[in-house]
């Protein structure tokens, strides 16, 4: 594992848990690491798995979807149909060869601030295990 | 799309410190004004505040602004402050972007060049999509003049009071044959010792005379659809097997029940008795007699006694009916109060206090049924009574202990209960009052009187004669075959262990979320907090609020209160419920999604994923042929997007959240910064 | 000697504590002796206070018992501070002779008892209707595999528990086997007297050994072995039980006819490493419970409440500086007054030190101490 | 076995009732071992029409893409039937067409055949050699005869047959309105040993393996074009708005374009395997899709194109999902 490298997570969060739950650990000051870039969405339904693809090939090292736990959903059901798409999309990927350990999905509720700041860093630990995510980055084309 | 360039303006705000401690708010006002269709980047002190505002209402006015970026706080904070200003210049307030560069940078990030790279990053990514953000029109629905109040405990009481006293209707539900709630078995109230049934039942009749008021006891809501405004709740009203018009809650049904006195009361906690047939308690509203149809011999067995039911043949309206059955009922309301309380601390789970055991180790729940002038004692301090109700003494050492089933993390409640402190210094109060020669000790860690006039009773009670000892005690058991009960505590003030006697111990339960909790939140789709109590929409600003419009809460379902703070957040829920119902419409989501009838192929995807039933296939013609496509309707949907990742070609799209909308999101924030 | 700064308030987690008291005031020994937990861990926190903790005589009186960590309400383990602080002093060898002395040996012969590896086998001799008792060899398969635990192999008040533990598994026809005398000491003990490094070396060492046979469970005989392969083993990944779980499973499956009759009023003692640590209250219940004519009792103080015998956390070698009443003869007394006539353990330091309270108290002619195994003894 | 004779009178009942536009199926080609597809529009056309183990392509596909012209003003759309030949795992894309709306079961007429297998072009090739003759072939129990022009060989079926009808399921159409011949017995059961193989690879050697597959794409979307189940209106890989998917046929656009592909066919691929027949760059497509399918039906015991009822997988959710990888 390379300590140095500094991987960019994108998460994309549900405005109703994940997001609130984010917003706590602000609100508490709860330290974590700078490299995830938060994209709020509505609901963890909302996040189409290419959403992924696209992040991994804009150069991101690692991606987190994260939302109501079971049950909790805001809008009853999202979180269950993300969980089915990100099962599949995760093996997909794993098929092809990307480490698995880059895509992350979590259950985070507006009261788990601290759980948040965990995912965070195992995200981050994911990603940094994995390395520089260069399997199919877009390349800078120089007309 | 409208035709003209975007304008934007990028307002960065310091937060005083909050944001400007950590993030160089110089550097990104810098860095956003080179970003592509920017035309004014500013940072302030307090973008929230009137000449924050002000300052984004100029621009828009002077600069020809059409688009608004503000960079501080979480949008579930403020994005609504901010549509309101952009609203206020005439300019659409779907045209704003938030980014977070507070609870989501500045105050989680340490590194301050870090944190001033994320910041630039996250206003990066709002410009990219605020370029392609629409103008969205809210738009109104009616609201139902109705509330749907569930329980009726203090808080429901005082709720429906509240709106029914400003001429609404409401609906008020509750589980057990009478309201009341745990209030009501209450003796007296701390810290003024006002009775509890003087102050409460007056305001029970109210709720059962009120022409505004539909009381619904022994009832329960089965389901709940709809949305704000417009709400639809299916009510079970259980069998009563009483007839309800011709009771006249005479009581003689109960004298002449085979089970009289066998039954161990739920409102006297089990210290008193009461028939198969029965009336919760003497002052119980409605006051109709109810069959506990598990108890009742005739329902459970098929038979009662030589002779048949001797309730039945007794009553003399001929009021019980044993082929009664439920009822469902159908209301529709435009808000909801959820007032379902809480259930008190099962003491058996702390083993070590040998509750199950001994029987002169009580919750203090049950003292107050002990204690109480309509308890099946008459009042008088006396346990250790037989099955009967007979024989029994009255203590001369009792002690009370603090925190038990309350900041006790390895019982799963880590919060405080905030209300066992100031009821046993009034239950030790009342022992001093009634056995003034008792020796009474308490129990605790740290006193907690935060409330008006708790901490002048808490000097009060001490100067009584109470003695407190800091230390919470570990184990009680009993010494011998006599009602001794030795205490192992430690005084933790003089660091001596002891081993104190007593002839009663009172526990001082705490407050827990109710077995049932997981039955409400699937009805109402509610949340909870880390301890299982009912999660508020904001914790300090909306605290009534839950994250599903028109839905409120009240009273302990929230969390631990006592009876001034429960009736204080009834009220403030009645009135945000009346505030819907007063103005007879409400906004609905204007991010809803859309569908582009060109592209959609018609497979339905999007209609299975709906949670609301908000899409529909429709037919439309397509260049004269008939074809199938999704359809949305607009007050049904809310803005989640699921159905935009079921559809395989993009053809629906929730607004504001559309896939060309977060694509530049993503292309900002997915480079890695070398 | 060093401790680096803050180490144990973070291994311990001292900020959580809000000094209520229920530690102490659940101690069992608080009664006897100087030793307030409560206070050791307040100044605790205080890494300057350490040696001079440390130093502390009453540290040595903790059982182990658990009671103060099963009370606390912020999922403390304050006894697990003493173990610390202990600790300090044994990295020194500054510990009382008896104890260095057993160390020594459970490095040196793999027991505490000064015994040589070579005679850990010598029990097996001489078990009536048992020819030879089954050692696997390596590579062996059995379903179970039996951990003797030094005190039942050499012992001799013990050995007749290891004896009766193989006549009831032949009488069930369970496919078991032992290790022979390359078993070594599970540790337990080791760690409680403060040797952390020993006790690594047990673990280490007993796992490698386990793995050497393709067995599918471990049962042991002292519920210390069982809590320190179940809970502190770091790489043990095969399931471990107490005997009386495993007998208890056996007598439910009807593979052990109890034809014996043993009509006796008996008390059940729970042994606070299988019954507070390990929450096994109702297999040894279950057991006494099948066996004929025995009327069960139930000490007022039981199950999670129960009383400890002061037999663990190393006491078997370090002598109490307080000469007041024992709790193993308060607990013989409360046996004696709910009439019992034999007090049923399911621990070998149980029964040693209730055996011996009773002897001091001069019960042997109405009363016996005796643990589950050999009531089975009795009875198969 | 199918009477040429009995399918070919079908098709011209079929396409004699007033309330059918066309009749899709397979005609002889003009070289190699592929049968060509057939329009049926006039009785007669039916006389061309065959069925033998070239006849790979999968006509469900057709009734898809068959265009909806616009319809001038004051005319009437035509709303006529179409009809459609199909074998075993043609009917499974039909039967996902129903479970997508994709058009409605009372405006089709599913003309089903039992089949034993069809050839895959490659395997013939490698054996044969190209042949610029339309060649003929026929399977029978083990073995299949191909017919060069009257040159009759006979060889194994393993050697010749797809790889999809060696671990054919579902020889039989799982609907149909007419059925053809005689109903044959199902000869495999499908393990994925094919995908269990690949999973055994590390990481990086999958990434080598796809790397130098996908970097071969050419991007000609004949697989997307040839497959039943791709029929959006604007498919997003070639959208511009937004623009998931950049033209330039570099490795990180091609991969991206497969996976989104395989992901977009993920508990919806009916196995027929025409993307990867008609590949022009010999890519192994269908090892993407395989993987989805062993999948689903580990994960969600479920099984695209079997029932019309079914609710589409990714259209539906059970709560006891699988979820260990969830943090």
């Amino acid at each position: 594992m390379n300590e140095d490298f500094e991987p960019t997570i994108v998460a994309f969060l549900c405005n109703w848990c994940s997001y609130a739950g984010a917003d706590l650990a602000g609100t508490s000051r709860m330290h974590y690491l700078p490299n995830v870039r938060i994209i709020r969405v509505m609901c963890s339904g909302r996040v189409n798995p290419l959403f992924l693809l696209n992040a991994l090939q804009q150069g991101a090292d690692g991606v987190l979807i994260s939302g109501c736990h079971p049950g909790d959903c805001h809008y009853l059901e999202g979180n269950y149909y993300a969980r089915r798409r990100f099962v599949l999309m995760r093996k997909l990927l794993e098929h092809v060869g990307v480490d698995p350990g880059r895509i992350n999905m979590s259950w985070v509720s507006a009261s788990e601030g601290a759980k948040f700041k965990d995912i965070i860093e195992k995200a981050v630990e994911g990603a940094k295990e994995s390395g520089p995510m260069e399997q199919f980055k877009r390349r800078k084309i120089n007309w | 799309m409208e035709s003209t360039r975007p304008k934007i303006g990028v307002y960065i705000c310091h937060c005083g410190i909050n944001i400007a401690g950590v993030v160089d708010v110089e550097a990104v006002t810098e860095y956003a004004s080179k970003l592509p269709g920017v035309v004014v980047s500013r940072n302030y002190s307090y973008m929230c505040s009137d000449p924050g505002q002000t300052l984004i209402k100029d621009d828009i006015r002077e600069k020809g602004l059409n688009r608004v970026i503000v960079a501080s706080c979480s949008p579930r904070m403020h994005e609504p402050t901010f549509r309101k200003a952009l609203a206020e210049t005439g300019l659409n307030p779907y045209y704003l972007e938030m980014a977070n560069i507070r609870e989501q940078c500045s105050w989680v990030h340490e590194d301050k060049a870090k944190a001033t790279e994320k910041a630039e990053k996250l206003v990066e990514a709002a410009v990219a999509k605020v370029l392609l953000l629409e103008a969205l029109e809210e738009k109104e629905v009616d609201v139902t003049p109705a509330c749907l109040v569930i329980g009726g405990g203090i808080a429901g009481i005082q709720a429906a009071l509240d709106i029914a006293e400003a001429g609404f209707k409401v609906y008020l539900v509750e589980k057990t044959p009478s309201v009341g709630g745990h209030m009501a078995q209450l003796d007296k109230t701390f810290p003024t010792l006002d009775c509890s049934a003087c102050i409460l039942t007056p305001k029970m009749v109210d709720v059962a005379n009120h022409p505004n008021i539909e009381l619904m006891t022994y009832s329960q809501v089965e389901s709940v659809e709809g949305y704000v405004g417009n709400f639809k709740a299916t009510v079970r009203k259980k069998a009563r097997y009483v007839d309800f018009d011709k009771c006249t809650g005479c009581g003689i049904c109960a004298e002449n029940c085979r089970l009289l006195n066998r039954i161990p009361s739920e409102f006297d906690e089990g210290i008193g008795m009461r028939s198969a047939i029965y009336l919760p308690f003497p002052q119980a509203v409605p006051a109709k007699y109810t069959i506990d149809p598990e108890r009742c011999l005739q329902l459970t067995k098929g038979k009662c006694g030589k002779e048949g039911p001797a309730c039945k043949a007794s009553c003399q309206a001929d009021a019980v009916n044993f082929d009664q059955k439920d009822e469902l009922l159908e209301i529709d309301v435009g808000t909801i109060i959820v007032a379902t309380g809480y259930d008190v601390f099962d003491a058996k789970r702390k083993h070590e206090y040998g509750y199950a055991e001994n029987p002169n180790v009580m919750t203090g729940l049950e003292f107050e049924r002990l204690v109480s002038a309509s308890g099946p004692t008459g009042g008088k301090i006396i346990v250790g009574r037989d099955k009967k109700g007979e024989g029994g003494f009255e203590p001369k050492k009792i002690a009370f202990i603090h925190c038990v089933g309350s900041r006790d993390k390895s019982l799963g409640n880590e919060y405080c209960s905030r209300v066992c402190c100031m009821y046993l210094a009034k239950q030790a109060h009342l022992i001093k009052d009634k056995l003034p020669d008792a020796e009474v000790t308490v129990f605790y860690m740290d006193v907690r009187a935060f409330g008006k006039g708790f901490e002048e009773f808490y000097d009060r009670v001490r100067r009584e004669g109470i003695r407190y000892i800091r230390g919470n005690p570990s184990e009680i058991y009993k010494k011998g075959d006599d009602h001794a009960l030795i205490v192992k505590v430690e005084d933790t003030l003089l660091g001596t262990p002891m081993e104190y006697e007593a002839d009663l111990v009172v526990l001082g339960v705490g407050l827990e979320p109710r077995q049932d909790v997981r039955e409400i939140i699937d009805l109402f789709k509610l949340s909870q907090s880390t301890d299982g109590f009912f999660l508020e929409a904001h914790p300090k600003l909306r605290p009534v609020d839950t994250a599903s419009d028109g839905i409120f809460l009240a009273g302990c379902c929230q969390g631990p209160k006592d009876i001034p703070d429960t009736v204080a957040q009834a009220k403030g829920a009645a009135s945000s419920a009346l505030t819907l119902i007063a103005r007879g419409k409400v906004k609905v989501e204007a991010q809803v999604s859309a569908v582009n009838a060109d592209e959609c192929r018609g497979c339905g995807l999007c209609v299975e994923v709906c949670p609301f039933g908000a899409i529909e296939l429709v037919e439309t013609n397509r260049q004269g042929n008939i074809v199938n496509v999704a359809s949305v309707n607009e007050a049904l949907c809310k803005g989640c997007g699921s159905c935009a990742s079921a559809c395989l070609s993009g053809a629906i799209q929730p607004k504001s959240f559309k896939d060309e909308q977060i694509l530049p999101q993503i292309a900002v924030l997915g480079v890695r910064t070398e | 000697m060093g401790v680096e700064q803050g180490t144990f308030v973070q291994k311990y987690d001292l900020l959580g504590c809000i000094q209520c008291g229920r530690c102490t005031g659940g101690c069992p020994v608080t009664s006897r002796t100087e030793l307030n937990v409560r206070r050791i861990v307040y100044e605790s926190i205080d890494d300057e206070k350490l040696e001079d903790l440390s130093n502390k005589p009453e540290i040595w009186d903790c059982t182990t018992c658990n009671t103060c960590a099963i009370r606390c309400p912020k999922g403390l383990e304050p006894f697990e501070v003493l173990i610390g602080l202990r600790s300090m002093k044994a990295e020194e060898g500054d510990i009382e002779p008896t104890a260095r002395d057993a160390l020594e040996s459970m490095f040196n012969n793999g027991n505490p008892w000064g015994k040589p590896a070579a005679k850990r086998t010598d029990w097996m001799s001489d078990i009536p209707g048992v020819k030879k008792v089954r050692i696997l060899s390596e590579g062996e398969k059995a379903d179970v595999l039996v951990h003797v635990c030094c005190t039942a192999a050499y012992d001799p008040r013990i050995i007749p528990l290891a004896k009766n533990l193989v006549r009831v598994l032949e009488a069930a026809g369970v496919d078991y086997g032992f290790i022979g005398n390359e078993e070594k000491h599970c540790g337990s003990e080791a760690r409680r007297l403060g040797e952390e490094g020993l006790f690594e070396y047990f673990d280490e060492e007993n796992t490698e050994l386990f793995s050497k046979y393709e067995v599918n469970r471990i049962v042991t005989i002292s519920p210390h072995c069982l809590n320190t392969f179940k809970n502190e083993y770091q790489n043990l990944n095969i399931p471990v039980m107490h005997y009386t779980q495993l007998v208890a499973e056996l007598i439910e499956d009807g593979k052990i006819d109890l034809k014996g009759e043993i009509p006796k009023k008996v008390v059940y003692h729970d042994p606070c490493y299988l019954g507070k640590k390990n929450l096994v209250f109702d297999e040894p219940r279950y057991i006494l419970n099948k066996i004929n004519g025995i009327e069960l009792a139930e000490f007022e103080r039981s199950k999670e409440r129960s009383l400890c015998c002061e037999g663990g956390g190393g006491k078997m070698w370090v002598e109490s500086s307080s000469k007041a009443e024992r709790l193993a003869e308060l607990r013989i007394a409360d046996a004696k007054n709910l009439g019992a006539e034999i007090v049923a353990v399911a621990c070998p330091f149980c029964l040693l030190t209730l055996e011996d309270a009773m002897k001091v108290k001069g019960f042997e002619e109405e009363m016996r101490v005796a643990d589950i195994l050999e009531l089975l003894g009795e009875v198969i | 076995m199918v009477d040429i004779e009995d399918l070919r009178e079908k098709a011209r009942e079929t396409i004699s009732r007033d309330d059918v536009r066309c009749v899709f199926g397979w005609k002889r080609g003009t070289y190699g071992y592929e049968s060509a597809p057939a329009v049926v529009r006039k009785p007669e056309d039916a006389d061309s029409l065959i069925f033998d183990a070239t006849c790979v392509q999968n006509p469900a596909s057709f009734v898809v893409l068959e265009e909806k012209l616009p319809v001038p003003r004051g005319k009437e759309p035509d709303t006529r039937k179409i009809a459609v030949f199909v074998k075993g795992c043609d009917s499974r894309a039909v039967v996902q067409h129903l479970v997508e709306n994709a058009y409605l079961r009372e405006n089709i007429v599913v003309l089903g055949i039992p089949c034993m297998g069809v050839i895959d072009r490659r395997k013939a090739e490698k054996l044969f050699g190209e042949s610029l003759e339309p060649v003929e072939a026929e399977c029978s129990g083990d073995k299949v005869a191909l017919n060069f022009g009257g040159e009759r060989k006979e060889v194994e079926r393993s050697d010749v047959l797809s790889e999809k009808c060696l671990r054919c399921r579902y020889p039989n159409p799982i609907l149909s309105d007419i059925m053809l011949g005689t109903e044959v017995e199902k000869r495999a059961e499908d393990e994925f040993a094919d995908v269990s193989e690949f999973e055994k690879k590390s990481a990086d050697e999958k990434w080598a393996f796809w790397e130098e597959q996908f970097s071969k794409c050419v991007r000609c979307y004949a697989c997307r074009n040839v497959c039943p189940m791709c029929y959006c209106i604007d498919c997003v890989v070639t959208k511009l708005k937004p623009q998931w998917t950049r033209r330039s046929t570099d490795i990180s656009e091609n991969t991206v374009y497969h996976i989104q592909r395989a992901w977009h066919l993920a508990g919806r691929c009916i196995e027929c395997m025409e993307c990867e027949r008609v590949c022009p760059m010999n890519i192994p497509i269908m090892t993407l899709n395989r993987k989805m399918t062993k999948e689903v039906r580990e994960m969600f015991d479920h099984e695209p194109g079997v029932d019309p009822e079914a609710k589409p997988l990714l259209a539906s959710y059970n709560p006891q999902d699988p979820e260990e990888y969830i943090l």
